[in-house]
């Protein structure tokens, strides 16, 4: 075996194990909200298919499989069938940079958990994530139906405003570690992770991702009461599915990248890099699930004012804050 | 393999951008232009402007055509059919100019030949901070003040003056499209 | 440098001969007008990137970086005006606003 | 609005919000109050509107008399029935058909009968497939026990029948000519 096919042996190996990873952990995010959504509101929750209803994701998807795939007559057809792809690939595409895990040796020789070590890494993210908008903006507006269209207005909005908050929040966090590099990111928070320097920033990003994954408080493209289903109320079987499973996916990959930027990736004490990774990151998809079972959704106006009058100056502020702060520690 | 690579997204541009200057339907003409924008990133990627084209993907594909993308749809114009087409008398000074441009493009293609390309070095992010903080740095200033205008004139724009008829009643329209022009 | 620059040259004339034909073609819809000067501002930003490459400095990626500013500033103004003649006449289309026409 | 002379809201805002978190975290480790109905079936209560039945007089008898009572109160028009008089005078009905499939257990035909023939147990599982299976007929109806008031019985308190003709009882005028007013 030569070095170069057995380069691209791990690297397909590591794409597989992302795939797998990802999309399991997605379906079975899709069970765990249910259940502890469920416990919030003194329920049982899904509980009959396997044990503890632990099958009940294998049981949606072959629902969503069998359901019939219907096209509303009057809706832009290539469109209609593009966008819950354009929904669901930048977000998993978004893991390609993510480092998950130390380094580890593998037939003699240094494999970084991570598929690509970009240079702009930081900067690739925010690009899929500014892409992902177009999933939700084609969707609706192909359904040709009122409420998906609304929806999608409402969508481009909202994705647009917080991605502005969102960038700009992680701009302290470049300056401290003084790289692009999502590994050196991460490097740079061996001692003590950013959080501490920057919670600011962190609330501003929380705040900003909970908005970009269209998640409860923030759920106005698809507000159930208003607007049926927003964006892809004209969607079924499993395109419904690729825009629903893409919206959880969205989920772990930006609690992945809110660990990476602020807890300090995969670093901590004990455990094996990997699960240290994996448990900051569910630890905000719970986080999550926590948050839309105790919040109502805002309204419109609201939210563009939190977004536009406060988030962003915040961020802007704190941008300039840590820059005063890095020139007299640096004077000293 | 690389130089394939740059002539097949090269053809996936150009070929790309062909499609949405011929089709009628706003947004399909958009959907293939960030098409367009994708592959030119690569190429950008591939001539060593990682940083570059990044921002082409963040500013062209994420904000700029879904800036249009939004503007096409606030004002509903994805009617092809009430549309007015180009007549035949519009067609031929484009034709002829783009002929001559064309021409222009293909003349330096054939006249040099391919030379023997430099080795240029591909530039880091880094550099390239420092050249544009250092070296341009007044660029960036008159750029930062050019958008502050064009925030300016475009909230003057979007705002709804009362003196006429309609005006205040439907005020979300214009509202968030001045959330919009802020971004980019 | 992955291709000789004359090939990247040519590229953007293509794309800056699109562009153009795009603008001259669709002088009536002001949405396609935009489109067409996005396309050629973008054959520019290729050229631009490619003398980076040719010649291994920055200054080129720092122009594209400032023309996309400018493009930006210069869109938004535009599609505000859009919206705004939209607003008066129900229509895109450059003909109708003919009215200081001698 | 002067600054400073009222805490910042903000903090306000952030201590509702946490309220707000902490009460949804006691939650989750609240026991559960739902029902696992198949497997678990809670007993309804004895006045619980379910099921429509038809009871018996204590002696056994039927004793809906089809006075239509029911089905005239009936909002969403699911009772219909054809009367019939037996010998000496008792009425019955001839059938009874209450179609389920439409029946909103409102309870108005149990309080309009006058002979509390008509009444509704706790009886709630009556889903079938077929939505004609809900078409009960008075076969199906009609119970053998008299319900919930065991004692009563109609026709003992009113008597069969119609003794003597119109107007010929005691203290009874007779019946007026309605064609005799005409001028």
């Amino acid at each position: 075996m030569t070095d170069l096919t057995l380069d691209i042996t791990i690297h397909l190996a590591k794409i597989a194990l992302i795939f797998f990873v990802v999309l399991t952990l997605a379906a079975y995010l899709v069970f765990a909200e249910r259940r502890l959504l469920a416990w919030i509101q003194d329920r049982k929750g899904p509980n009959r298919v396997g044990p503890f209803g632990l099958l009940q994701p294998l049981a949606d998807l072959i629902k969503l499989l069998t359901k019939e795939d219907f096209r509303p007559p009057q809706a832009d057809k290539w469109l209609f069938y593009l966008a819950p792809a354009m929904a669901a690939i930048p977000a998993i595409l978004t893991f390609a940079v993510i480092p998950f895990g130390a380094p580890v040796r593998l037939l003699g020789r240094e494999v970084p958990l991570q598929v690509a070590d970009l240079n702009v890494g930081l900067l690739f993210f925010m690009a899929l994530s500014s892409i992902a908008v177009y999933g939700v903006a084609l969707g609706g507006w192909a359904s040709n139906s009122k409420y998906a269209l609304l929806g999608s207005i409402r969508g481009l909005a909202q994705l647009i405003s917080y991605e502005l908050s969102m960038g700009l929040s992680l701009v302290p966090t470049v300056m401290l570690a003084g790289s692009l590099r999502l590994s050196e990111i991460v490097a740079a928070q061996k001692g003590v992770w950013f959080i501490v320097y920057q919670p600011l920033a962190f609330a501003i990003f929380l705040v900003s991702i909970a908005a970009e994954c269209k998640r409860i408080p923030f759920d106005i493209p698809e507000a159930e009461g208003e607007l049926v289903a927003g964006f892809h109320t004209e969607y079924s079987g499993m395109r419904f599915g690729l825009f629903f499973v893409g919206e959880y996916i969205n989920i772990i990959v930006l609690g992945g990248l809110a660990t990476t930027f602020f807890l300090g990736g995969w670093h901590g004490p004990l455990l094996p890099s990997f699960v240290w990774f994996v448990a900051k990151t569910l630890a905000f998809a719970f986080f999550f699930i926590w948050m839309r079972g105790t919040l109502p959704r805002l309204r419109y106006d609201q939210l563009m004012h939190l977004g536009w009058k406060v988030l962003t100056p915040l961020a802007l502020v704190n941008i300039l804050a840590t820059g005063w702060w890095l020139m007299i520690r640096e004077l000293r | 393999m690389e130089p394939a690579i740059f002539y097949i997204l090269a053809a996936v541009t150009v070929i790309a951008t062909l499609f949405a200057i011929a089709e009628k339907h706003a947004v399909h003409a958009i959907v293939y232009l960030v098409t367009s924008f994708f592959a030119l990133s690569v190429i950008f990627f591939m001539l060593g402007a990682p940083v570059v084209a990044v921002f082409e993907v963040i500013i062209y594909a994420g904000a700029i055509m879904v800036l249009f993308l939004f503007v096409i749809m606030m004002l509903d114009l994805g009617h092809p059919e009430r549309a007015r087409l180009p007549g035949g008398r519009d067609w031929w000074p484009a034709l002829v100019l783009g002929a001559v441009t064309l021409a222009a493009a293909l003349t330096l293609f054939v006249s040099r030949g391919p030379a023997a390309s430099a080795a240029g070095k591909a530039i880091g992010v880094k550099e390239f901070a420092l050249a544009l903080f250092g070296k341009y740095g007044v660029a960036v200033e008159v750029i930062s003040l050019q958008l502050l205008f064009a925030l300016v004139g475009a909230l003057y724009l979007g705002k709804r003056r009362n003196d006429r008829g309609e005006g205040g009643r439907r005020l979300g329209e214009g509202q968030s499209l001045l959330r919009e022009e802020r971004h980019p | 440098m992955i291709v000789p620059y004359e090939h990247v040259l040519v590229l953007a004339g293509i794309l800056f001969a699109l562009g153009l034909v795009c603008v001259m073609v669709w002088r009536l819809n002001l949405i396609m007008l935009l489109i067409g000067i996005e396309i050629m501002l973008n054959a520019t930003m290729l050229a631009f990137v490619g003398g980076a490459a040719r010649w291994g400095m920055a200054d080129g990626q720092v122009f594209s970086l400032v023309i996309m500013a400018m493009t930006s500033a210069e869109v938004s103004l535009a599609l505000a005006m859009v919206v705004y003649l939209h607003r008066r006449k129900k229509t895109v289309e450059a003909d109708e606003f003919s009215e200081l026409k001698g | 609005m002067a600054p400073f002379t009222k805490p910042m809201p903000i903090f306000n805002d952030l201590k509702a919000l946490a309220t707000g978190l902490f009460v949804t975290w006691k939650h989750i480790f609240r026991r559960p109050v739902t029902v696992e109905y198949p497997d678990a079936k809670r007993t309804p209560y004895p006045r619980y509107r379910a099921r429509i039945v038809l009871t018996r007089d204590p002696d056994g008898g039927e004793r809906c008399v089809a006075c239509y009572l029911c089905s005239a109160a009936c909002p969403v028009d699911c009772i219909s029935m054809e009367a019939a008089e037996g010998e000496g005078g008792r009425r019955y009905a001839r059938w009874f058909r209450i179609n389920f499939s439409r029946c909103i257990f409102c309870g108005l035909c149990a309080e309009a009968c006058p002979t509390l023939a008509i009444q509704m147990t706790p009886d709630y599982e009556i889903c079938e497939r077929d939505v004609m299976e809900l078409v009960y007929e008075k076969e199906d109806l009609l119970i053998d026990g008299c319900g919930k008031d065991p004692e009563y019985n109609f026709y003992r308190h009113a008597g069969i029948g119609v003794v003597n003709p119109r107007g010929g009882n005691p203290d009874e005028e007779p019946p007026v000519d309605v064609r005799g007013l005409m001028p």
